[in-house]
């Protein structure tokens, strides 16, 4: 996106902002026997060519019955299901209902429309409701669709790929949480933008699974003895400020006078 | 990302075919079922016939934001009106609502829409409403990409008084000459019919539409395209 | 308020230097139902008691004790309506807060923020006080607490307190019951025996209603089904 | 260039046992030109907590500004100190408060503020806690190492080898400032010595270290 396939206001855009991007897979959903969805997402945040995170969590909680994949600007995802979550959790207090999965896609849609694709978020909509199960995409201008499975960001493609193979209706639990980690692997080893562990949340009906990094395919090495550094740093200037105690002020003896 | 042709930040939208024609008795609206982003498919079996009212439904084409957010404001304005009037909003009020949204909003709007539904003042009346939000009384009306291949097609095989049944086979006869032209439409053709009974749902899939000129049979592997007879895939 | 045609304060001194909208304010709370609040050693508790005008009511329809967020809970005395604008205002302020911090607010803050409510229309333009007082219970970092807000936005922390038409007999018989030991399952039975006190008819679990905060920080509003009510009055008798 | 190298700067920050540091370096310039070798990036919150401000300098002095009245608005209502986490949440609020107000106005308003936090802090339990952002307020939480600055590329390398878990204060204090200064001598726009805070549940140290002047 940077490199110049966009018009040169929009690369100056990009550049003032730096936005942390998320570029990943983050797929899903299969209307299970059980009437569930499952949502999938990779763990690597982007900063152009950098990895910036490791390990972030790009599964974002909506309400209890409701879970959302995030992808484009890290910022905007996270605000975005944010806000939508915090109006979600006043509507139950008002309803005394549980959240429906239609309300979530409304309020995001039209959040998004309104700011006519300015703010990037990139959406994979799951969750349980009294209608039952329901998988929506929406797109950053607003647009969102309906689907039996569905995928979202730069590992998409490859993640897509694995669904279009491999998907039957009526899948059991076990077998969908296993086409989605593969269909998330798929971006993980295939696509440049999505990189390191899966994580993996399961909505059935009254039951949420958050399987935070469920596989582990790239783990965190450290070096066992690390660096000795022959040369010690030279400091010009130290000084040491004690932290104040925490002292439990036992009362007794004088009372205080008032 | 050289390639601008999966950039998946681009609006996403519809390059479509959406046909509406008359017959007598009632209308039948068809569509195909592709919704691109730049040159992926972003959703192969997408639904761009709305539902309006119980008796007008509306096609959908360009910016799938823009239309689903007109069409949604529609329904609901449709629906105030239906309570307020205390019976079934008519084709005519559905489409100039869409027109209006239409219009005041056309500098901000890339969308087409064509209305269609049955009335039982006017009977079965089509509407196309093109980009800038005028609207157009017609027996028979197309939009989207795909309907530049089937202007020439419906001028002449549109006939005044069809039946529901020649009706309905002349659009998916359409959609599916337009899939197979036009790259930016896909996948199925989705109809609704409505008349005065109601509106009945149909779903062509894909293997079920007749091949065009050079066009392959659908297969399940690509292996099959191999040991394929004729027309030849691929010649070296 | 700015240039409304009523921009002027409905709430103005008496020459005595009184209140009288204020005054006004605290007799509808003082002519309402009685409720109260106990903080115990491991929790809170918040009872109220729900009179119907007439037994046409669903009394199912009816709640008197809200939650405002996971952990915090209220109760009024007073005018129904004027309570649920100040629950609406205070749920949507905690909401607030949680979406600047990631924290859930602080029972003072959201006691501070509510009282902060109550005070503004006792001083701003065309609008006039609350009719109620609210007892708000919850249980965060600094343990379990109790507050009462009042009409004119004072708020003061309390052991035990009642509000209400029977706010006089229900204190008396609070102070002499509270113990600093007190633990919730004490104290929701001191809350039963404190409404039963000048409670006119018979008390069941269809006419009161309780909630309770413990140590596990959620608050549950009508905790006790019918039969624990039952229960917990058999032991009353 | 891009505005975030108006100035030059280098930041990280790293987990050790019971305690963390957070490092800068001490240039100020203004494009290739070095106008001070004494400048502040990294400031108090309270006494275990700090915030370290990359980018144009003139944006992370009044962010700092707009911050340090945030929190001693925090303290007075609420009587205690900002929890490292709850710190980072309020950072992130206000730095994302400016992107919305940008990307709607066809007008040039202000901004988002062109820098990129670096929070490092100790929280309840003395749990080590450090996070970084990017200019409109994404939260990268890490357990190990965060940075920031021109020299973040660098910096991103130099930590991956030399950081291990668990070291102390002392060990934590060689490895960052190495890894500080080594980072910063492959940056033209940041360098000219290194300022560094260790803190303990009992002590600050703060050091300020000798670099190349060139």
């Amino acid at each position: 996106m940077e490199n110049g396939s966009c018009n040169e206001t929009f690369n100056v855009f990009l550049a003032l902002h730096r936005p942390l991007s998320i570029h990943s897979n983050r797929s899903t959903c299969l209307f299970l026997n059980m009437d569930g969805v499952i949502l999938g997402a990779d763990t690597r945040a982007t900063e152009g060519p950098i990895v910036a995170d490791k390990n972030c969590e790009k599964i974002h909680y909506m309400a209890p019955n409701i879970y959302c994949c995030g992808a484009g600007t890290a910022a905007d995802t996270e605000a975005v299901t944010d806000m939508v979550s915090s109006q979600l959790k006043l509507h139950r207090y008002h309803t005394g209902r549980e959240s429906r999965v239609v309300t979530s896609l409304t309020l995001l849609k039209s959040h998004l429309f309104s700011y006519q694709g300015h703010v990037s978020a990139a959406l994979v909509l799951g969750g349980v409701d009294v209608t039952g199960p329901h998988l929506h995409t929406i797109y950053p201008h607003g647009s969102t669709d309906t689907l039996p499975y569905a995928t979202m960001g730069s590992g998409s493609l490859a993640a897509m790929a694995m669904f279009e193979s491999k998907y039957r209706e009526g899948m059991s639990k076990d077998e969908g949480i296993k086409l989605v980690a593969e269909a998330i692997l798929s971006g993980v080893f295939n696509d440049l933008g999505s990189g390191s562990n899966v994580d993996i949340c399961v909505i059935t009906k009254g039951n949420t699974e958050y399987l935070r990094n469920h596989l582990s395919p790239n783990p965190r090495t450290y070096p066992q003895k690390g660096y000795s550094f022959s040369k010690k740093t030279e400091v010009l200037l130290t000084k040491i400020t004690p932290l104040r105690e925490i002292v439990q002020v036992i009362e007794g003896g004088e009372a205080m006078e008032e | 990302m050289e390639n601008a042709s999966v950039d998946v930040n681009q609006p996403h939208s519809m390059g479509t075919t959406i046909i509406g024609v008359t017959y007598n008795g009632g209308v039948v609206l068809a569509a195909d079922s592709r919704t691109s982003t730049g040159m992926y498919v972003a959703n192969r079996a997408s639904d761009k016939i709305t539902q309006l009212t119980d008796n007008v439904y509306v096609c959908r084409s360009g910016s799938a934001a823009d239309s689903q957010i007109v069409s949604d404001y529609v329904r609901y304005f449709l629906h105030q009106h239906t309570i307020q009037l205390g019976q079934p909003a008519t084709v005519k009020v559905a489409a100039n609502l869409a027109r209006l949204l239409s219009y005041n909003n056309k500098d901000r709007l890339q969308t087409g829409l064509i209305v269609g539904g049955w009335d039982k003042y006017e009977g079965g009346k089509i509407y196309g409403i093109p980009l800038g939000g005028t609207v157009l009384e017609q027996p028979f009306a197309i939009g989207g990409s795909g309907s530049t291949y089937l202007y020439g097609f419906f001028d002449q095989a549109w006939k005044e008084g069809m039946t529901q049944e020649e009706a309905e086979k002349l659009v998916v006869t359409a959609v599916s000459l337009a899939i197979a032209r036009d790259g930016a439409s896909g996948g199925v053709v989705r109809t609704v019919t409505i008349n005065k009974d109601g509106a009945t749902r149909k779903f062509y899939p894909c293997d079920s539409l007749q091949l065009w000129h050079e066009e392959l049979e659908p297969v399940n592997s690509l292996l099959d395209v191999m040991s394929a007879s004729s027309p030849v895939p691929m010649v070296s | 308020m700015g240039d409304s045609q009523y921009s002027f304060s409905l709430t103005t001194f008496s020459p005595s230097g009184k209140l009288v909208q204020i005054e006004h304010a605290l007799t509808a709370v003082g002519s309402g139902q009685t409720s109260l609040g106990i903080k115990a050693s491991n929790g809170v508790v918040i009872a109220t008691e729900k009179k119907l005008p007439s037994i046409l009511v669903d009394e199912a329809s009816v709640q008197k004790i809200q939650t405002l967020t996971p952990n915090i809970g209220v109760v009024y005395s007073g005018m129904g309506p004027d309570s649920r604008v100040l629950v609406r205002k205070s749920r949507k302020s905690a909401e607030q807060y949680y979406r600047l911090y990631k924290e859930s607010i602080p029972v003072t803050q959201l006691v501070r923020e509510t009282a902060a409510v109550m005070q503004e229309f006792t001083q701003s333009g065309g609008v006039r006080p609350f009719g109620v007082s609210l007892l708000v219970a919850g249980f965060d970092d600094k343990g379990p607490q109790l507050y009462q807000v009042d009409p004119s936005g004072s708020y003061f922390s309390w052991k035990a307190s009642a509000m209400g038409k029977n706010v006089s007999n229900a204190k008396t018989f609070l102070e002499k019951r509270y113990t600093e030991e007190m633990e919730l399952d004490d104290a929701v039975h001191t809350a039963i025996l404190t409404l039963k006190e000048g409670f006119e008819g018979q008390i069941s679990s269809k006419n009161i209603e309780i909630g309770i905060i413990g140590t596990d920080k959620v608050f549950r509003q009508v905790i006790l089904t019918p039969t624990e009510i039952d229960d917990y009055l058999q032991e009353v008798e | 260039m891009s505005i975030f190298e108006y100035n030059g700067s280098a930041l990280v920050a790293m987990v050790g046992k019971n305690c963390f540091a957070i490092a800068s370096d001490r240039r100020f310039g203004v494009q290739l030109q070095t106008i001070a070798t004494d400048f502040q990036r990294i400031y108090k919150i309270h006494e275990k907590l700090f915030i370290g401000l990359s980018g144009l300098a003139t944006d992370t002095q009044t962010l700092h500004q707009r911050l340090m009245f945030r929190h001693k608005l925090y303290e007075l209502r609420e009587d205690r100190d900002m929890k490292p986490e709850t710190f980072a949440s309020l950072v992130s609020a206000m730095l994302y408060e400016k992107r919305l107000v940008t990307s709607i106005c066809s007008l040039t308003v202000f901004g988002p503020y062109l820098c990129q936090p670096v929070i490092a802090g100790l929280g309840d339990d003395d749990k080590p806690f450090i996070c970084t952002m990017d200019s409109i307020g994404a939260k990268e939480l890490a357990k190990d190492f965060v940075v920031s600055g021109t020299a973040s590329e660098s910096l991103y390398g130099a930590c991956e080898a030399m950081y291990k878990p668990d070291m102390g204060p002392e060990e934590l204090f060689e490895t960052i400032s190495q890894a500080l200064l080594s980072s910063v001598d492959r940056d033209c726009l940041s360098g000219w010595g290194g300022h560094v805070y260790v803190v303990t549940p009992t002590e600050v140290t703060e050091r300020i270290l000798k670099g190349r002047m060139d």
